[in-house]
This record gives C-alpha cells, structure tokens and sequence, in this order.
C-alpha cells in the first residue's frame, strides 16, 4: 500500500485517465444513472482508448457513449438504458449491427453486479444471492452458479467477485490524500474503490483533510482505496449531483434524439467530446448559465 | 415504460395517465414500495399525493423514504434523494429487498407471457441473445424486485407482440412454468406478480393455476378487443370489473406531479418546452413543499 | 411489515424489554465495547430473564453482567474481555467453574461474527471469509465449513447467517418512526438491526423526522428494521457514546475489582441494578455530576 | 496485555515502557495499522508522536485513521473516533483488513510457541476446551489481523509458561506448523508474525524454518536468562542486537500520551488518581491538539 500512502495525489484529468485506463483494461465507474463520472469519459474518449472490458450496475450514458466510440470490447452489467427518456442507441446499434464494432455482452441483475462488488471490496472470491433464480439469467450465464446453500439446503447462486484494474468515481468532497465524501445515495461505490486495483476520484470539490475529519461518518471511500484525485467541477454534466447541480432532461433528450442515428451521434460527439480541449471548454460550450440554473434548481432541494 | 401525450378516444386522459392512475390504487399507505423509473415512479409519487401519504418510495440507487418533491428521469437523479429518510448503498436496498423489508415492486416490461415472467433483455425475433433483433435495457434491478419484493405490479401497454404465449427470455421471474410451487423450488422469496396494468385494462392471476386472466376493464373498452390483443387463449374473471374514468382531482395531482409531462408525455412533451428555464419554473412551481 | 409501518414506536424502556426479550430468546446488542446498550441490559437483569442465547462480537461490559446476573445460557462470540483493565470476572466464573451457572461457549473471531451478521442482514443463508483459516477455532466449531471457492480453487471458510430474535441497540439520535442515525465508529449495528427479528432503539435523543431527512446519510438504521424506539439518555454509561459522554475508566475499575470476587459482584449489582428502579435511579446514584463530566470531557472532542 | 507500573531494575522505565518503545520502532510512516487495544495501542500512538506522524491507525470498531488525542481504553472508546479520516463499520475494516490494505497488526496474547501461533482464547491446565483452567478473552479480532495483515507484531511478557513449544489452543495462526507454505496452504492471506517484543528482548523469525529466535535483548539482560525462559531451545542470532535505553524524549512522549498511566501503569495507577476530575483534567492537558 505504500505507493498508496501519498499525502497528494491531486492531478489533472488527463493524467489520470492516462497513467491509470490502459487499452483493454476492465474498468467501472460510480454513480448509479446519476452521479456518474461523465467528465472522466469524455477524456477517456478522446485519448482514444479501446477495448475496454466495462464491469458495471447501470451505467447508460458513460457506455451508449463510450460504445458508440468504439472504445469498448465487452460489457458485464445489469442495465443500459434511459429511464424514461428510451433505449440507448449506441449499445442497440452495437449489439443488434456490430456497429461500430460489435460488443461482448454478459447479463447480471443489479442485486448480482452489487454482489459481485460487494465480493470485490472484501476480497472474497464469490457471493450468494437469492436473485435471478429460475430466470434465463442463469441460462445464459455460465458464471453463475446455483448450488444448495450447507445450512439449510435452499437454492442460491453464487457470483464471482469483481476486480476490475479501474474504478472512475466522482465524488461530491475529497481531500488531497483520497479521502472521498459522498452526499445522497452511494450505489456500489464503497465497494467499487475497495475491488479496483486502482481508483480515480473525481469530484466537485477538494476540502482540506481538517474538513474530513470533521465528517468522518460521510467517508465513503477512505484514502487507502484511492490513486488519484482530480477536481473536475460539473464533472457529472448532463447527469445530476446531489447537492451541487440536477438532471439537464433535455440535454439529455437531446442526445438521445441526436444518437438515433450514427451520424447524429457521430456529430455530437465532434461538438462536445472531440471538439472540446477538456472539461472546461464542455462547459463552456454547454454553458456556463445553464450549468448555473441547474445548480440553483439542486439547491432549492439539497445542500451539501 | 415510456408515455405519449395522446388522449384515450372521447375521454379527457392519456392511456399512460390511465394507466398512472389505476396503478397508484395498488400502493397502500405505511408500505415500503421498490419502484422502478418512468411510468411506474410516477404512480408511487402520485399514490402519496393522494391516499398513501405514508407510502415509502425506495430506490435503487440507495434512497429510502424521499419525499417526492420532484419528479425523478432515473433512479440516480439527485431528486431521488430529496429529503430522504436513509440515503445508503445499492447493495444495502437490495439486500433489504431480499430481506423482505419491501412490500410492493412495480416494474415495466417489453414482453410478458401467460404466467407473468417478464422479458426486458432481447427480443429475439430471428436472431438469437447473442444478436437479438431488438436489444432492450436489460434487468437492471428488476429480477431483483420480481424476485423477493413482497408483490409486483407490472405495467405494460396492451399490444399482440407484447402479451405472448411464452417469453423469448426470461427477464424477471412471474410464476415460470405456473406449476405448482414453481416460485418456491425455484428459491424465490417474493410472492410474485398480483396484476398486470395495461392501457386497456387490468389482469390479474388464478390463485391456482397462477394464469394471467382479465379482471378489470377500463371504461369503453370491450374485452373482445382485449382478447386479441392476447397472444394465448386469455380467460377472462366471471364478475369482470369496469373501471371508472379517473376523476378530476386525480388527474390534477398527476399532472402536477411530472408537471413538464416529460414522463407522461414522452418525447414530445420536451419539444413543447421552451427550454431549460421553463423546466426550472415547473418543476419548482410544482414541487410539493 | 405491516405491524412496523407506524409513525410513533416511542415506548419505555421497561415495556420494550418485556415486550421482545423473552426467556430463551437469542440476542444480540449494538456498540462494539463502546456505545454498548448498558441500560437496557440493567433492565433485562431486573425482569429476571433467563436462558438467553447472546450472538455477538466483542461485548464485554453487557457480557459480564448478564453472565454473573444468570441470564446466559450460551454465546456464540469472539471476545470478552475488558482491553486495558482486565479479564472478565464473571465470564471466567461461569466457564471455569459453572458459577453462578454453566454457559455453553461458541468461539468465532470478530471478522466471522461480522460476516454472520451481514449475511443475517441481508437475508443469505451464509458468507465466506478468509479468516480462522488453520487456526482452532475450527477444530472446535463445527458450524464453520472449510470449502475451495468454485472459482479458483482456494480455500475459504464458510459462517452461517446469525438471525436472533432479538437486537437491542443504542445510536445517538433517532426518530419515532425508527429511523436511526449513528455518529462515530458503527460497529456490527447496521447489520443487526436488519438480522433480528425484532430490533429495539434505545438512544440520547428522539429528534423529529424533519431532522432526520436534513440529513440521511447519517441513518444507519432505517425504521422498517425496528419495532420501538426508547429514549435513554447516558443508556451506554459507564461506556462511552461518541459526542455525548467519555468512557468512564474510574467507574469501570472499580466494577472489575469488585467482580473478582462472586460476593463483591453481588453487592455491586444490588447497589447498581436491582437497587435502581430504573435507569434514572442509576444515574442519581452514579451522580449527575460525574456524568456532566463526562460529557464535557467528550465535547471537547466530538459534537454531534 | 496489560502494563505495571515497577520500574526495570536499575533503570528509569518500566517493562511495560520499554515495550511500548521498542514496539513502536516497528511502524513506518505512512503505513495504516491495525492495532489491538492496551499497550499495543500506545505504541501506535508513541510512533505517532514520534517518528511516524502519518501513520494511520484503524480500529475494528469501525474507525480509520483518527488523530490520537487521547489514549483509549476500549476499541470502542468515543476517543478512538476522535477526528477520524474515515467512520464505518466493523464488518468493512475487517474487510480492508482481508483485501490487504492494512500493513501491519500487533497483538498481545496469553500463549506463544515456537512458530508464532498464538492462543487468547484458554488455558487448557488440567481441563480442556470446555472447561479450561483459565478462560481467556477469545480471538476477538486477534485472529482476523493474525490471518489477513501484512504483518504481525507480537508483544508478551516473557514468561516459561507462555513460551511454550505448543500452545493449547491457536487462536491466531502463526506459521502453523512451521512447513513450508503452511499459512498459504491454510489460505491465508497475511505475511505472519515479524516480531515479539517481550519484556527482556526482542524475538524474530527464521525465514526458513519459521522458527522464533533470539535477535535483540534489552541492556542489562543476559541472553542465558532469556533462554531459561522459554520452553524450548531457543536459537540466537550470531549478530545478537543490544536495544539501547529509551531516550528522555521517547519516555516523555510515552507518558505524555498515557498521561493517567492507566494503561501502561496498570490498576495500581488508577488507585493513585484522586476521582475522575483528576483523570478528565489529565487528559485534556496532554491531548495533542
């Protein structure tokens, strides 16, 4: 762990990604369709990285867009779709055409994939969970396996532990050192850091450690999990931050309509991954006023 | 499921409000309620506004007992977790979830068969998993709800090649093969499927043969048509019910629940928005504080 | 869950004990040598209970008493012990020399009874751990199975879930409904409370649920997990409670010398506990001012 | 294990000091240790506030990395909070403790034998494991750190009856049988036991044969006397170490951070207390804030 022991571990976004997110590496990200570390993705985008092997819950808008990029091989995961707003079309186009490339995917329930993580984050090799018996989960999954539990003889299915080589979590508060502070709900991502061999925080915020150690009981990830931290406010735009700034459902609505098709989805990704040097000049590009009535309409509701 | 702003014939609702509004009768009040996004979360917001004040809306993502001030897109928003009672981990809800802890699932659907099993993965039509002709979400939390949570109500739009004889996959578990005891060989804890919520009417399942048959009918609609909208031979309840047309009042806090119509009103409802700021204005004129 | 859907579980400290805690029933309590439930446990000498079958990690304090007050019938724990002052007398009473009764032992390490816990939690019939691997713990505990992991081969062992009957468990602050807000260190708690059947609040404070929702995070335990919620300030003394009061190490000192001799433990619970009529008795006793103390000592430290 | 307050012949420290010394040496910087409670705890804090002020102490109450104020007297003493990095749970550090983000762990216990195994839970005597002579606390998390850190520190009053060639009972593993790749057999995933610091020297292991040997005695003690002390036949280092005494700076900061004595000192010091606002008023002037 002593590589891990750093009183610093600031460094900027591109730095990360490159010196952490290999091509063909497994990887997660936090959040949970919300939360989710889109600033990261961008950047993943445009250092061109590929084959990535994506172990995750739901996590539509990081994969429609890294699929639709090409820049990932296989997927294990639960759910890649819009909530209210429809299908993720990228994914659709990758798995039903093979395009841009086809796509490896592996079918988990979200119970399961927390499992999986939950296994991870304690170094275990497996977990038992009561889902997804008698469906066609299991049929065609292999990795699960249903046996009779020793106690009491009732079925259950064991997963495998996850262990992806990165976890992406972005983060309302974190100091220096990788102290990582997460406010509304917290998905898997206690256990993402604890099972990633390495773990990127990103986050709105870097506090002094003084300010952790005031709110110890809000650490979620403490610094031993984490190699890097990188301020990246707005980091989760178009998504939602509790606390810091709500859901953009056009946005969002907006790219939806645009990745209908592949040129569409092409063009948007010129506009805002391609064509912007880095986050910043997202922002800027979506705008910073928006961006402003969007944190206004959070606050009304929650503050950090 | 997704909504569409278009009106029932000769009535003053949409089919998705209809449906909105006939699932929130299943919540109760003090009930812990695992509800999924879109027209499903609509329902359970809806049910405190109106005879479930106390109804306690659980997310995925790690929220317990918000108070719905807003509407949420996905489980993740940070809307989920405005005033919530407990916010904690995924993991943490699910085990809840298997814990016995929640009362009632609503879940959406792309296919569903004669004994409840729900398809969200694929449509295979002539492809198979692996290159299905229709790649859908996928389960997310919903075997997971249809699995332990206490009773699940699905929502679904009343089409042929959506009510199917058998499922190409099975998503979610219903009552499987419908044998007897076939939930509980199989290890599930939950009860399974009570009814079936589509823009027609209501199904419900045989205690015994645990068969989907039709038990409710909304106002207007003949079961005939029903009936053919039906990919199986549906048996329909001797004492059939009628529905009645959702009241004014009802229809006034669902509208004021999503109150851009985004998830009621679909695509188009965002079109008929001028922009952010508008969304903004709504949803804090709307916002139940 | 029904019967736990209700707004108001407030009831007194009495009435829940009698209500939940039954000859033979099997127990556990929150805290972990701090913040330990020691009023509640006062009350269950004074109604006399027998029988009990406590499942617990390290609980010293709660352990002795109950041990020396012929409540115990058996432990399935790790550890008891008093740390820096001592072995426990009464315990040592009951195993070496069947006074003032025999109880049946269980020895399972603190990570084993952590991990019954949370399968118990989460409703799974068992979890693996890598721990008490070559040790003796298993050779004497038939209940935990050495298995090869179905996935690499390696060898892990396998706890069976603890489901009591009863958790009785003292946080800081909760609400009537039940919902439960642990500040400082939480144990084993989160994963108790969900494991019983029945699971009894005891706490410093009742706050309204307004408070409760400004800040949710901090809710370990929410209130479909509970079935009464009593309020009992300094409920932990002479343990501590994070941001309350400080352990009182004087008080303790003199119980354990007390307790080397069966006599001088008698005459300390006749003082303490059967001579109390409650716990507001004891605390008269104890001196008002000595508790103030106390909690100025840990105000200079931590707030809650 | 518990202190006493009798000066070491001859010197100006005590046994349980010059322990807590010498067992402070063993944490490096940065490092996050896993540390049971008594005087295992204080050396952590001394290392604190000596050479090591980043190292991060994790309690198996569920507290990572607080900042030592004050000494603690329980693991789940308010104090072992105090200004804590990280508040959380039992089962989770033990979990950190499995995936091996902990570096290193030190013990007490009542039994050691030559391979480093350790018993904490009874002396067997004339009885057995259901009714033993003497019943000792259990493992509490002795085993859990013994299985899973990094490594293991060991801390032991020397006396032939605790060194013995084999513990009645292992509690926590050492290098079980002394065979080559015993623990990784086993399963375990811990490097083992690295070092025990007695109150006449210190022992470490033979990376061959496991075997504890002599490597450091204390000034003023005879290595013969050692020998006589443990029950079997002891190996000594060619490169026998002499420690040196503890320096005026590393007493004073030792009592400073006991500042009651009531660990290092033992039941005797807390008789030597006028009342408890004696012990508040003590605390509060030598905590390091």
């Amino acid at each position: 762990m002593s590589d891990r022991g750093k009183a610093n571990k600031l460094m900027s976004l591109q730095e990360a990604v490159s010196t952490y997110i290999k091509d063909g590496c497994s990887i997660t990200f936090g959040g949970f369709i919300g939360r989710d570390c889109l600033a990261a993705v961008h950047e993943i985008i445009r250092q061109g990285i590929k084959d990535l092997v994506v172990i995750d819950d739901s996590k539509t808008d990081v994969m429609d867009l890294l699929v639709g990029a090409g820049c990932v091989g296989r997927w294990e995961g639960a759910y890649l779709g819009y909530g209210s707003i429809g299908l993720a079309n990228n994914v659709r186009r990758a798995v039903e055409q093979g395009i841009p490339r086809p796509i490896d995917l592996e079918d988990w329930s979200n119970a399961a994939v927390s499992m999986r993580f939950l296994a991870g984050g304690l170094n275990l090799p497996f977990m038992a969970t009561r889902s997804m018996l008698g469906s066609d989960i299991i049929k065609y999954n292999s990795r699960i396996k249903v046996m009779e539990d020793p106690y009491n003889g009732t079925p259950v299915a064991l997963v495998p532990a996850a262990r992806p080589d990165v976890a992406v979590i972005h983060v309302q508060r974190a100091d220096a050192m990788g102290n990582a502070q997460v406010f509304g709900f917290t998905g898997n991502d206690g256990n993402k850091a604890r099972a990633a061999k390495h773990t990127i925080i990103t986050c709105e915020e870097i506090i002094p450690t003084e300010e952790v150690r005031r709110g110890g009981n809000l650490t979620l990830i403490p610094f031993y999990c984490v190699d890097a931290v990188v301020h990246v406010p707005y980091g989760c735009y178009p998504q939602s931050c509790y606390g810091y700034y709500a859901y953009d459902v056009l946005f969002c609505g907006e790219y939806h309509e645009m990745s209908k098709t592949r040129e569409g989805f092409l063009k948007w990704l010129d506009r805002y991954v391609y064509g912007c040097r880095d986050h910043l000049e997202y922002c800027s590009r979506v705008g910073w006023d928006r961006l402003k009535s969007l944190t206004y309409l959070e606050r009304q509701f929650n503050r950090v | 499921m997704h909504g569409s702003a278009e009106f029932v014939k000769g009535k003053n609702y949409t089919a998705s409000e209809l449906m909105a509004i006939t699932t929130c009768k299943e919540f109760r009040d003090w009930e812990v309620a695992f509800v999924g996004i879109g027209i499903p979360l609509v329902a359970g917001i809806l049910a405190k506004r109106l005879h479930a004040p106390n109804l306690s809306i659980v997310y995925e993502s790690g929220s317990i007992g918000p108070e719905k001030f807003r509407v949420d897109f996905n489980v993740g928003d940070s809307s989920a977790a405005d005033g919530a009672l407990c916010l904690t981990s995924e993991w943490r809800v699910f085990g809840d979830l298997q814990g016995g802890y929640y009362d009632i699932g609503v879940l959406g659907g792309a296919q569903i068969d004669r004994y409840g099993n729900l398809n969200t993965t694929a449509i295979f039509g002539g492809g198979d998993y692996r290159r299905p002709k229709v790649r859908l979400p996928g389960s997310g939390g919903g075997n997971d709800i249809g699995s332990s949570v206490g009773r699940v109500v699905i929502m679904m739009r009343l089409e042929k090649h959506r009510f199917v004889p058998r499922v190409d996959y099975i998503t979610t578990p219903g009552y499987l093969d419908g044998s007897p005891g076939a939930r509980e060989r199989a290890g599930l804890l939950g009860g399974g499927p009570v009814a079936v919520v589509t823009s027609k009417g209501v199904f419900r399942f045989h205690p015994e043969t645990r068969e989907m048959y039709l038990h409710t009918i909304y106002p207007g609609v003949e079961a005939e048509e029903i009936r053919q909208s039906v990919g199986w031979d549906l048996k329909i309840a001797g004492d059939l019910q009628v529905a009645p047309d959702p009241s004014e009042a009802e229809l006034a806090a669902l509208r004021a629940a999503d109150p851009a119509n985004l998830i009621l009103g679909g695509a188009g409802a965002r079109e008929r928005l001028s922009g952010l700021d508008e969304f903004v204005e709504l949803t804090l004129k709307h916002a139940k504080r």
